[in-house]
C-alpha cells in the first residue's frame, strides 16, 4: 500500500502505479498522481520543515501554491538541487530526492530551535535596536551570525545544466485558471472562433472541481463534467491548453509572463526538453479565473504540524485519497469547513468536534454535520494547542457575547482543520493596476475598475456558488471574445445540483483571551510573525500597512502572504480600530509564485548571451593562432603570437614589420555609412565639425562628430565617392550610435534635405595594408587603379577591382606609414585577404592585431575615441581643434562649445608623456600630479590615456590628458604609483615622424 | 591579376552540419544581388519601372516578378533583390534610369545572408526570439518586415504559409542560426 | 513590454523601438544667436510630466522612422501616435484617445 | 529618545515589549515652520536630522505624500561605495561613506551598514583601463579601491564564474572593501526617529500640491493635501517627483524620471559574500542578511511614474546574473518591483539653491543615491541653513549645465549605481 493513511479507494491517484521517493534520506512509497505533500501525508509524515526564525516544527498547511510551511529542497545532485520548493506542488516521480530545510542536524532534533529560548528577545525589528556595540563587532560577529541563522534552504552549489526556453505568443483571449470559471470561459470564448489560451498552474486542470464529490453539473459528477469539458476544449484547434503553467506577471499593455514547468515532474526526462518555458503572451483580452484561497484562522499555537486548512484536508481526502489524520477537530468561521468535515468523515477520519466562531451557525451544511453525528460547538474558539512535533490536543474556549473567552474543554486530536473563509485571488488583477474595491458583505477585496483589457470571473471576484461560477465564466468568456471582435458568443446556463457554502468568514486574530505577550498566535508562518509582533510594530508607530509589513516582515516570505496578508491586515485594523479598507493592502508584485531565474534568462547563455560578431577574416585569424578580444559585440584579433611569443614579443615583431616592410590588419569592424543624395554634402557639413563642400570626389578627409553637448562622440575618415555620395567610416563601437544620431537629424530636424543614409558596415570587408612596401604588394592585384604617388596621393580613394572583384581602395594611414585600406564586398573578404597575404609573402607581410594598431597610432599621436576621449572631451582638448571648420556657422555641438567652461584655459588637454626612465611603461589610467609628495588628497592634473612600449623608438611612450597641458609642454610632472612616483616629461603628442614624411611617398 | 575571388556565405559552415527536422527545417538561401533604394515619391515610380517590379506601397509587403523582389522596408525605403544577377549591372541600370531624381541607391548585396525556415513549427520556432504575432491573419503570406530575433535585427518575410525567409546582416547570421537551432532543440 | 503603435507598421513590441525622449523640442534655427540660458533649455530642460507625455520613438528594428507618441507616464496608456513633424494632437476629454 | 541597546532589549523583553515608545510621532501639521522638507525619503529625513543636530534648526517639518521611506529609499538595492572618479563626486560620496561608518551609533539605530566589499567587474580592455583610472584617482584622493585580477576576484567572491564559457569573461575587477550595503528601511526609520527626537515633525500622508510665493517671488509656503503650511525655506527632496514639485514653483530642471527595477530571490543560506556589479553586462547582486539575493540592473528605456517596468528588463538582468553565477539559475525570483529615478544629463545630483529665493533642491540621484544618503542630507542641511552650499556640494549646481561644467561620471566610465 502506498502509505498507512491512504484510503483504499477514491481520489484521482493511480494506486496501481507505486512511486518510490525519498525524504530526508528515508525511502517512502507514493502513487502516480501524488504530490510530495499528499504522499508524505499518506505515510503519516506531517513534520516537514522548520520555520525561518525560531526553527519551529512545521507541517503541511495547504494543498496548493499558497503553502507557507512545507518548503523542501529537491534534487539528487548539486547541479539539479533546488531549494524552497513547496511540497504541495511537487509531483512525485520514481527516484525523487527531497530534504527538509533550515534544520541541523535533523528535522526532529534541530539545534536552531534554541532560538525558541531567545524568542522573547527576538521581537519584530529587534536587530535595529542592538548589535551596535562595540561598532566593529557588527561586521565580524553579529552579522555573520544573523546571516547564517536566516536564509531557509541552501543555494545550489553547481552550475545548472538544464535548458530553459522562451517563446512569444499571441492570443485573442487568455484565460488564467482552469477551474469551473476558467473552463466555462474558455468554452464560451473558443466557441466563437477566438484563439484561446487556457493555463493553470496545476498539473491537472479542473481547479476546485477536482476535489468536488457531491455537486452534479448538468447531471454529471464534477469529475466527469471536467473531463468532458477539457476533452471538448482540447478538440478545438483554436484552443491551447497549458497545464503546469503559472501566470506569474502582468506587464503593461496586456503582456503577461507565464512559466510552464516541463520536466520537473519526470523521472529521467528527455534531455532535449527544456526544464521550463517562459511564455511571453500578448493577449487582446484576459479572463482571470484564479479562484479564491482559503484563509486560516489565527489563534495561539496555531502553527503545529497537523494544523491544516479545512479545504486542503478535503482536497487530500477527495483528490488524493489521503487521510490527513485519525481524529480531527475543526475550527471554522464558515460553512465550507462543514463540507470538509463531512467529506473527511466519509473518508474515514473521525471528527471530534466542530468549533464554530459564529454565535448561531445554521443552514444545510450545519444540519448535515449534526445529522452525521458531529458535535458542533457554537461561539467557540481555539485558545491553544499542544504537541511537540505534531498536534495532540486542542483547547477550546467559549466566546461570550462581550467578546470574552472562557475556557471550556480540551480535546485530543491529531488534526486541527481551520477555515476563516476565502480570499479571492486578485493578485494578477492588482498587478494589472486595476483598483480593488472592498466588499463589506464578502469581507473581501474584489476587482473594481479595469485598467487593462481584462475581466475576472468566478471565485476570484467573489462569486462562490458553483452554478453562478459556471455562468459567470461563460459570460466572461463570451464577453472577452466579443470585445476582441468575435460575434456569435452564445450565452449558456449551467444547471448545478449542489448546495452553496455561503461566504462567511473571519479576518484577523480570533479572540482567545490569552495574555498577548505570552501567547503566540502566528500570522505569517513562514517568517514567524506573530500577533505580538504586529502589535509591537503598531505600538512603535508603524501605522501604515507598508511599514508593518517591512518592520515585521509579514507577507514578505516566499508565499508573499497568500494565506496571511488578510489576517495581518485584519489585525492592524482591529488594533488601530480603523476600518479594514482604510488600512489598505500592500502592493501585489510579480511573480505570483517564485519563478526560476533560468527561465528569465532563457536561451541567453554562453555564445547566445550576446551575438558574437565575426569578420570574414576571423576563421583565417583563428587558424593563424590569433588571440582575440571583445570590442563591443565583435571579436577582433588582438595579436598574432608565433609559437613561444607572448603579447609583448608578438607586438614588437608586428610593429617592426609594419614600419619596416608591410603589415596587414583586419579593419572590417569599422562602422560604415553611405550618405547619398543631392544634399549629402550639406548634411555632412551640419553633422561634422569639418567642412565638406570643398572636398573633391576621390578624396578623403578625417572627420569628427560631436554630440550636441559639444563633446567628441566619434571620428573616422570619410571618402567622397561622388558629388552626391560619401562613404563614412566610424569607430567599431560607435557605428550604430552615429547612424542613429544622423538619422535623427535627417528625419526630424532637416526632413527637407535630399539625403539618405544606409549602413554599409557589413557590406564591406576592410583589409588594411600598411607599411612602406604596401604599394608593392597591392599593385599587381589591382585593376583600373593607379596606385602611384602622383596619381593616388595620401587621403584619396579610387574605385576599381582587386583580385577581380570590385573595390573601394582608400589610401589612408592610421600607422603613419604608406598604407591602403582595401574595401571589398564582404563575401570576398576572406579570398582577397588571402590573396594579399600570398602576394605579400615575398615582402614579409605580417598580420597584426588591435594591440599593434594601437601602438602604431599612438606613436603618431592619433587619438582613439573612447580612449583619449571619454565623453567629457572637446575637440580642442584632444588636439582636434583644427578639424573645426572656422567658417561654418553651425554644426552639431558647435553652440555648446561656446559655453564658458568649454573654453576655459585649464581644461585637460592632450599631451605626450615621456617617462624620464625610457624603460618604464606607464599604466593607462594612472594619474598625473605636479608634486608627488603633497598630502592626500592630491591635486590631480590629469591621467594617462594610452601607454605603450614603442619598439620603433626603443622606449615607452604615453598620451595623457593634462590640465592646461599644452602650456606645460617641456616641463616635468609626476605619476605617483603605489611603489613610488614616476617622473615624466610633457611633450607634443606625436612621437614618430612628426612631419609626416613617411606618408608622402 | 584578375583571378575572381570566391564569394563566401557567412553561414556556409553552419549549414553544412545541420540536423534537419521535419517540423522546422533550416537552410541557407543562395546569394542574390541586393540594392537598397530610397527616394522621394517621384523617384519611386521610376525605380519600380526600371526594376520591373513596382515598389509596394502598402507597408510591410513585398512583390515579386521574374526572380526580382521589392521589399517594403520603410515609407521611403525598399530592398530590391534579384536572384542570379550581378549587382553592379543592376545598380548601373537603375541608377541610369533614376538620373535627375531625388533618391539613394546603395549596393548591399554582401551586407546580409539569408536563411529559410520551413515546416509546421516554423512560426513557433521563430517566436523563440521574435515578438511578432506570426499567425496567418496578422502575418500573411506576402508580408515582410524588419524585426528582432533574440538580440539581432532581421528582415523577415513569408513567401508561403509554412515558409519564412530571414535576411540578416552577415555578422549576426551565425547567432540567428544558432538560436534557431537551439529553439529547434526540443524537436530534434 | 509596451505595445507601441508605429504609424507605418502598426502595433509592435517595445523591443523593436528605441526611445527618443520628449517630442517637439526643435533645435534652434540659429544656435549661435541664442544665449546660454536658451541653449541649455533646448539641450537639457524637459517637462518630465506626471501624465500625458509627448515623446519620440524610433522604429529602429522596423521601418526605421522616428515618430511621436502621447503616452501617460502613470498608466502607460498610449493615446496617440503620429509621424514626426506633425503637431501634438489634442486629447479627447477622457484622455484615452485623440479628439476627432 | 528611548535608548536602544542589548540591555534595553533585554529589559523590554522581560516586560513583554510593552514599554517601547513610538519611534516617531505622527503630529498634526503646524501652520508655520522655519523649514519644510518635501519628501520623507532617506535624503529628506537626513536633511531634517542634520538641520536639527548641526544647525540648531528644529522647527522643521518633513512632508511626505505617502509613508516615510516608501520612495526609492524603500526600493533600492542598497549598494554603498565611494570610489567615484572625479574629485567632486569622490568628495561627496566619501563624505557619505564616513558618515555611514558611524551612523548606527550616531542614530542609536542599527542600520546594518555592512562593509563587505563592492567588486566591480571588468569584461574588456576598456573596462580594465577605466577601472584602473578609478583606482589611481581614488588612491590619490585617499579612497580605498584596489585592482584585482580574475583569480583574485574569484578568491574574493567564490561563486563567480571566472574562466568558464562566458561570452564576456571576467578580466578583473575594482574592489572597494569599505563598500557594501545597509538595511534601507532602517536608514529611513533611524533618521526619522532621531529627527523626531530633536523636534522635527514628520507628517505622512501629506502631499505637497503647490508652492506659494510672495509678490517678490520668494517662497512663502506650501499647499498640501492637509492645507497650507507656511515656511521660510522649502527644501525639495522628492526624487522621481522633483520635476513635478518644482514645476509648482515654475522651476524647470534638466531632469527625467525613469523606472528602475530591482528583484529579490527566495532567501537561501549565505552563498554570496559581497556586492558584485557588472556594468558591461548590466547586473549587480548582493545577498541580504535575510538571505535573498538582491539584484538590479539598468533603467527601463522610457520616462515613467508607474513604479514598474518591463519583463524584458528582468530577463536581461537575470541572463547576466546567470552568466556571472551559473549555479543561481535554479534560484527563483520572489519579487520584482520598480522605483522612479530622477536622472540629470550628467547623471550627477543637484544639491543647490534654485532661482526662487528660499527654495532649495536636492535631486538627480538617479540610480545611485542611496549610498549618499547621510552625506547628501548633511550638506543639504548646511545649504538650507546657511543659504549657501557646503564646500562639498558647491559644484553640484543647476547652473553647471548652462555653463558646461558637467560632472559626468558615466560618460567618463559608463558606471552608475
Ligand atoms: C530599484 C532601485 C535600485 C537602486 N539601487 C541603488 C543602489 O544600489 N545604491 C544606491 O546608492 N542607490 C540606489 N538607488 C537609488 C536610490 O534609491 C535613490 O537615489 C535614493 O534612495 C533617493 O533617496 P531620496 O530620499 O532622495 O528619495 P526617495 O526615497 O524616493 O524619497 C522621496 C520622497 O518624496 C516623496 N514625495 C514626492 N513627491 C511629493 C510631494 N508632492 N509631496 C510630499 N512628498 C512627496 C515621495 O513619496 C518619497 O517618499 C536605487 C533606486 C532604485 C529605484
Ligand atoms: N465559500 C465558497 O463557497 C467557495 C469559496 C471559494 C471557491 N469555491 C468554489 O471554487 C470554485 C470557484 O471556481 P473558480 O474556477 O473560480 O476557482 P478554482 O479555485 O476552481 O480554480 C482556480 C484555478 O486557477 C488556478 N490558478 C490560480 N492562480 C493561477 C495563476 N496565477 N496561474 C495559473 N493558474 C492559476 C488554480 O490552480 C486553480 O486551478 C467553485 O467550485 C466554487 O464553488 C467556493
Ligand atoms: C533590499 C531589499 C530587500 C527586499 N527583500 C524582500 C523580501 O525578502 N521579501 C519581499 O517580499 N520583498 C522584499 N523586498 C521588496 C519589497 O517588498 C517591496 O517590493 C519594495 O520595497 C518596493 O515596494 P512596493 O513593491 O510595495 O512598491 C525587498 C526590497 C529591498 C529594497
Ligand atoms: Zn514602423
Amino acid at each position: 500500500m502506498s502509505g498507512r493513511f491512504r484510503a483504499p479507494s477514491g481520489g484521482r491517484v493511480d494506486r496501481a502505479k507505486p512511486v518510490r521517493f525519498s525524504f530526508d534520506g528515508q525511502s517512502y512509497q507514493g502513487v502516480a498522481g501524488d504530490t510530495l505533500a499528499s504522499a508524505l501525508l499518506a505515510n503519516g509524515v506531517h513534520l516537514v520543515g522548520r520555520s525561518f526564525k525560531y526553527h519551529r516544527p512545521r507541517g503541511i498547511v495547504t494543498a496548493g501554491s499558497d503553502e507557507p510551511n512545507a518548503l523542501v529542497g529537491v534534487g539528487a545532485d548539486d547541479a539539479h538541487y533546488t531549494p524552497n520548493m513547496r511540497a504541495t506542488q511537487i509531483e512525485i516521480y520514481e527516484g525523487l530526492v527531497a530534504e527538509s530545510q533550515n534544520r541541523w542536524p535533523s528535522l526532529r532534533f534541530d539545534v536552531g530551535a534554541i532560538n525558541e529560548a531567545f524568542a522573547p528577545f527576538l521581537s519584530a525589528g529587534f536587530y535595529y535596536k542592538t548589535f551596535m556595540w562595540p561598532p566593529a563587532a557588527w561586521k565580524r560577529i553579529y552579522e555573520p551570525l544573523i546571516r547564517r541563522a536566516a536564509g531557509l534552504g541552501r543555494a545550489p552549489a553547481k552550475p545548472d545544466p538544464d535548458r530553459y526556453t522562451q517563446v512569444y505568443a499571441h492570443c485573442d483571449v487568455l484565460v488564467i485558471g482552469a477551474g469551473p470559471a476558467g473552463m466555462a470561459a474558455a468554452l464560451a470564448a473558443s466557441a466563437t472562433g477566438a484563439r484561446v489560451f487556457l493555463c493553470d498552474e496545476q498539473a491537472e486542470m479542473g481547479g476546485s472541481l477536482l476535489s468536488e464529490k457531491t455537486a452534479m453539473i448538468e447531471g454529471q459528477s464534477a469529475g466527469d463534467w471536467t473531463a468532458g469539458a477539457l476533452a471538448g476544449l482540447a478538440a478545438r484547434a483554436n484552443v491551447t491548453l497549458m497545464p503546469r503553467t503559472t501566470a506569474f506577471g502582468w506587464y503593461p499593455h496586456n503582456f503577461l509572463g507565464l512559466c510552464e514547468r516541463i520536466t520537473d515532474h519526470l523521472a529521467g526526462a528527455d534531455p532535449k526538453l527544456p526544464r521550463e518555458r517562459l511564455w511571453q503572451v500578448r493577449a487582446t483580452e484576459v479572463v482571470l479565473a484564479t479562484g479564491a484561497l482559503e484563509r486560516p484562522l489565527v489563534f495561539p499555537d496555531n502553527d503545529r504540524p497537523g494544523i491544516m486548512m479545512a479545504e486542503a484536508a478535503r482536497i487530500y481526502a477527495n483528490r488524493f485519497g489521503v487521510l490527513p489524520g485519525n481524529t480531527a477537530v475543526i475550527f471554522t468561521a464558515c460553512d465550507s469547513a462543514y463540507r470538509a468535515a463531512l467529506d473527511l468523515k466519509s473518508a474515514g477520519v473521525a471528527v471530534a468536534a466542530i468549533a464554530d466562531l459564529r454565535a448561531a451557525p445554521g443552514g444545510v451544511w450545519v444540519d448535515r454535520a449534526r445529522a452525521a453525528g458531529m458535535e458542533v460547538r457554537e461561539a467557540t474558539v481555539v485558545t491553544g494547542t499542544t504537541g511537540r512535533l505534531r498536534i495532540d490536543s486542542v483547547n477550546l474556549g467559549k466566546l461570550g457575547p462581550d467578546g470574552r473567552v472562557s475556557a471550556s474543554e480540551t480535546i485530543a486530536c491529531d488534526l486541527l482543520l481551520t477555515s476563516g473563509g476565502f480570499t479571492p485571488s486578485v493578485h494578477l488583477f492588482s498587478q494589472s493596476r486595476g483598483k480593488l474595491v472592498y466588499d463589506e458583505a464578502l469581507r473581501a477585496f474584489l476587482p473594481g475598475t479595469s485598467v487593462e483589457r481584462e475581466r475576472s470571473v468566478g471565485a476570484c471576484r467573489g462569486i462562490f456558488d458553483l452554478e453562478a461560477v459556471l455562468n459567470d465564466g461563460t459570460a466572461g468568456g463570451s464577453g472577452a471574445a466579443e470585445a476582441v471582435g468575435f460575434a456569435g458568443a452564445a450565452g449558456r446556463a449551467f444547471a448545478v445540483d449542489g448546495d452553496s457554502v455561503g461566504s462567511d468568514g473571519f479576518i484577523g486574530v480570533t479572540p482567545h483571551g490569552g495574555d498577548p505577550s505570552r501567547t503566540r498566535a502566528w500570522i505569517d508562518f513562514q517568517n514567524d510573525v506573530t500577533e505580538n509582533d504586529v502589535k509591537l510594530a503598531i505600538r512603535e508607530g508603524f501605522r501604515s500597512i507598508e511599514h508593518v509589513k517591512r518592520y515585521t516582515t509579514t507577507g514578505m516570505a516566499t508565499d508573499q502572504g497568500k494565506t496571511s496578508n488578510m489576517n495581518a491586515l485584519g489585525l492592524v485594523s482591529q488594533t488601530l480600530k480603523r476600518p479594514l479598507p482604510q488600512v489598505g493592502l500592500t502592493t501585489f508584485r510579480p511573480p505570483y509564485t517564485p519563478t526560476t531565474f533560468g527561465v528569465f534568462a532563457g536561451q541567453s547563455r554562453g555564445d547566445l548571451f550576446d551575438p558574437v560578431r565575426k569578420t570574414p577574416v576571423h576563421d583565417w585569424a583563428v587558424a593563424q593562432g590569433a588571440v582575440f578580444e571583445n570590442v563591443s559585440l565583435w571579436k577582433r584579433a588582438h595579436y598574432f603570437p608565433k609559437p613561444g611569443e607572448d603579447m609583448h614579443a608578438a607586438v614588437v615583431r608586428e610593429c617592426r614589420a609594419t614600419r619596416q616592410a608591410v603589415g596587414i590588419f583586419d579593419a572590417t569592424t569599422l562602422g560604415k555609412i553611405e550618405v547619398v543624395g543631392k544634399d549629402a554634402a550639406e548634411l555632412m557639413n551640419r553633422i561634422y565639425t569639418n567642412s565638406w563642400a570643398t572636398l573633391e570626389p576621390g578624396r578623403i578627409r578625417y572627420g569628427v562628430i560631436l554630440g550636441e553637448n559639444g563633446f567628441v562622440m566619434d571620428d573616422g575618415v570619410v571618402g567622397r565617392m561622388a558629388p552626391d555620395r560619401f562613404h563614412i567610416t566610424t569607430t567599431t563601437g560607435g557605428a550604430s550610435r552615429v547612424l542613429t544620431m544622423m538619422e535623427d537629424y535627417v528625419q526630424t530636424e532637416w526632413p527637407n534635405l535630399d539625403v539618405w543614409l544606409t549602413s554599409t558596415t557589413e557590406e564591406w570587408a576592410v583589409i588594411s595594408v600598411q607599411g612602406p612596401l604596401s604599394r608593392k604588394v597591392l599593385e599587381p592585384l589591382v585593376e583600373g587603379i593607379d596606385l602611384s604617388r602622383a596619381s593616388m596621393p595620401h587621403m584619396s580613394v579610387r574605385e576599381g577591382k582587386i583580385c577581380g572583384v570590385p573595390t573601394r581602395l582608400f589610401r589612408v594611414s592610421f600607422t603613419g606609414e604608406l598604407g591602403f585600406e582595401v574595401n571589398v564586398p564582404a563575401g570576398y573578404g576572406r579570398a582577397v585577404w588571402e590573396a594579399i597575404v600570398a602576394a605579400g609573402h615575398a615582402y614579409g607581410i605580417t598580420p597584426y592585431g588591435t594591440e599593434t594598431m594601437h601602438v602604431l597610432r599612438a606613436e603618431k599621436g592619433f587619438i582613439v575615441v573612447g580612449q583619449e576621449t571619454d565623453g567629457t572631451v572637446t575637440p580642442d582638448d584632444c588636439g582636434l581643434g583644427w578639424t573645426i571648420g572656422k567658417a561654418k556657422k553651425d554644426f552639431v555641438g558647435k553652440r555648446s562649445l561656446a559655453r564658458p567652461a568649454m573654453m576655459a584655459g585649464d581644461r585637460k588637454q592632450l599631451v605626450g608623456l615621456l617617462t624620464v626612465d625610457p624603460k618604464t611603461v606607464l599604466e593607462v589610467g594612472a594619474q598625473v600630479v605636479a608634486d608627488p609628495n603633497q598630502p592626500i588628497p592630491m591635486i590631480m592634473l590629469g591621467h594617462v590615456t594610452s601607454s605603450y612600449w614603442s619598439a620603433t623608438l626603443n622606449r615607452s611612450i604615453a598620451l595623457a590628458l593634462v590640465r592646461g597641458g599644452r602650456t606645460r609642454i617641456g616641463t616635468r610632472l609626476s605619476v605617483p604609483m603605489p611603489d613610488g612616483p614616476i617622473a615624466v616629461e610633457l611633450v607634443e603628442p606625436i612621437f614618430y615622424d612628426p612631419k609626416g614624411a613617411r606618408l608622402d611617398v | 591579376m584578375s583571378d575572381l575571388a570566391i564569394r563566401e556565405n557567412s553561414l556556409g559552415r553552419l549549414a553544412s552540419v545541420i540536423r534537419n527536422i521535419p517540423s522546422a527545417t533550416l537552410a541557407v538561401l543562395p546569394d542574390t544581388a541586393k540594392l537598397l533604394f530610397r527616394g522621394r515619391p517621384a523617384a519611386v515610380d521610376v525605380a519600380g519601372r526600371a526594376f520591373g517590379v513596382a515598389m509596394p506601397q502598402e507597408a510591410c509587403r513585398f512583390s515579386a516578378r521574374g526572380g526580382r523582389t521589392a521589399y517594403w522596408c520603410g515609407p521611403d525605403e525598399w530592398l530590391l533583390q534579384a536572384g542570379g544577377e550581378a549587382s553592379a549591372a543592376l545598380f548601373a541600370s537603375l541608377d541610369a534610369a533614376l538620373a535627375g531624381q531625388s533618391y539613394s541607391l546603395v549596393d548591399v548585396s554582401h551586407r546580409s545572408d539569408a536563411i529559410t525556415l520551413s515546416g509546421p513549427e516554423a512560426a513557433y520556432i521563430l517566436n523563440h526570439g521574435c515578438p511578432l504575432d506570426l499567425s496567418l491573419q496578422t502575418f500573411p503570406v506576402g508580408m515582410c518586415t524588419r524585426t528582432i530575433f533574440g538580440k539581432a535585427t532581421i528582415m523577415l518575410s513569408r513567401p508561403a504559409p509554412e515558409l519564412f525567409h530571414i535576411d540578416v546582416w552577415r555578422s549576426f547570421a551565425s547567432y540567428v542560426w544558432q538560436l534557431l537551432e537551439e529553439a529547434c532543440g526540443e524537436f530534434a | 513590454m509596451l505595445l507601441i503603435p508605429c504609424p507605418h507598421c502598426g502595433p509592435r513590441a517595445e523591443l523593436e523601438f528605441s526611445y527618443g525622449g520628449e517630442a517637439h523640442i526643435a533645435r534652434p534655427v540659429d544656435p549661435a544667436s541664442i544665449d546660454d540660458d536658451s541653449w541649455v533649455t533646448f539641450l537639457y530642460e524637459r517637462s518630465n510630466p506626471r501624465g500625458v507625455h509627448a515623446e519620440r520613438w524610433r522604429h529602429l528594428h522596423g521601418c526605421g522612422r522616428f515618430f511621436n507618441v502621447l503616452r501617460d507616464t502613470v498608466s502607460d496608456t498610449i493615446a496617440a501616435s503620429y509621424p514626426a513633424g506633425q503637431p501634438r494632437p489634442a486629447l479627447s476629454p477622457d484622455g484615452k484617445g485623440t479628439k476627432r | 529618545m528611548q535608548s536602544y541597546s542589548a540591555f534595553s532589549l533585554f529589559r523590554q523583553a522581560l516586560g513583554g515589549h510593552a514599554g517601547w515608545q513610538r519611534q516617531w510621532r505622527s503630529p498634526q501639521p503646524r501652520t508655520e515652520y522655519d523649514v519644510v522638507i518635501v519628501g520623507a525619503g532617506g535624503h529628506g529625513l537626513a536633511t531634517a536630522y542634520y538641520l536639527a543636530k548641526e544647525h540648531g534648526i528644529t522647527n522643521v517639518a518633513v512632508l511626505e505624500k505617502g509613508w516615510l521611506g516608501g520612495g526609492n529609499t524603500g526600493r533600492n538595492t542598497t549598494i554603498i561605495r565611494s570610489n567615484y572618479l572625479f574629485d567632486e563626486s569622490a568628495a561627496l560620496y566619501e563624505h557619505a561613506l564616513k558618515l555611514w561608518e558611524g551612523l548606527s551609533q550616531d542614530l542609536n539605530y542599527n542600520v546594518m551598514y555592512s562593509p563587505r566589499g563592492v567588486l566591480m567587474l571588468a569584461h574588456n580592455t576598456h573596462d580594465v583601463q577605466s577601472f584602473k583610472r578609478h583606482v589611481h584617482a581614488n588612491r590619490l584622493n585617499g579612497i580605498d579601491n584596489e585592482w584585482l585580477n580574475a583569480e583574485e576576484c574569484k578568491a574574493f567572491c567564490p561563486p563567480l564564474n571566472v574562466g568558464g564559457a562566458m561570452r564576456y569573461p571576467i578580466l578583473g575587477g575594482a574592489l572597494q572593501r569599505r563598500g557594501g550595503t545597509a538595511r534601507h528601511d532602517a536608514v529611513a526609520w533611524g533618521y526619522a526617529r532621531a529627527a523626531d527626537a530633536r523636534g522635527v515633525d514628520i507628517i505622512e500622508n501629506c502631499e505637497v500640491t503647490g508652492i506659494r510665493r510672495t509678490v517678490n517671488g520668494a517662497v512663502e509656503g506650501v499647499e498640501t493635501s492637509r492645507g497650507f503650511i507656511r515656511a521660510r525655506k522649502v527644501g525639495v527632496v522628492a526624487a522621481g517627483h522633483t520635476s513635478v514639485v518644482l514645476g509648482m514653483a515654475g522651476v524647470r530642471l534638466p531632469l527625467e524620471s525613469y523606472p528602475l527595477q530591482a528583484l529579490v530571490s527566495e532567501p537561501v543560506k549565505p552563498a554570496f559574500p559581497c556586492v558584485v556589479m557588472s556594468n558591461t553586462i548590466h547586473a549587480y547582486i548582493s545577498q541580504s542578511d535575510k538571505g535573498e539575493m538582491v539584484i538590479g540592473a539598468g533603467t527601463d528605456a522610457y520616462t515613467s511614474y508607474s513604479q514598474r517596468g518591463a519583463l524584458h528588463i528582468a530577463n536581461h538582468t537575470l541572463d547576466a546574473i546567470c552568466e556571472l553565477v551559473p549555479m543561481f539559475r535554479r534560484l527563483r525570483m520572489l519579487r520584482n518591483w520598480g522605483g522612479i529615478v530622477d536622472v540629470t544629463p550628467d547623471r550627477s545630483p543637484i544639491i543647490a539653491r534654485t532661482p526662487v529665493p528660499g527654495l532649495y533642491v536636492n535631486c538627480g540621484w538617479g540610480t545611485g543615491g542611496f549610498k549618499a544618503t547621510p552625506g547628501s542630507g548633511n550638506v543639504f542641511a548646511w545649504t538650507i541653513a546657511r543659504d549657501e552650499p557646503h564646500r562639498i556640494n558647491a559644484p553640484f549646481t543647476i547652473e553647471r549645465f548652462r555653463d558646461g561644467i558637467l560632472i559626468d561620471e558615466s560618460a567618463a566610465a559608463a558606471v552608475a549605481h
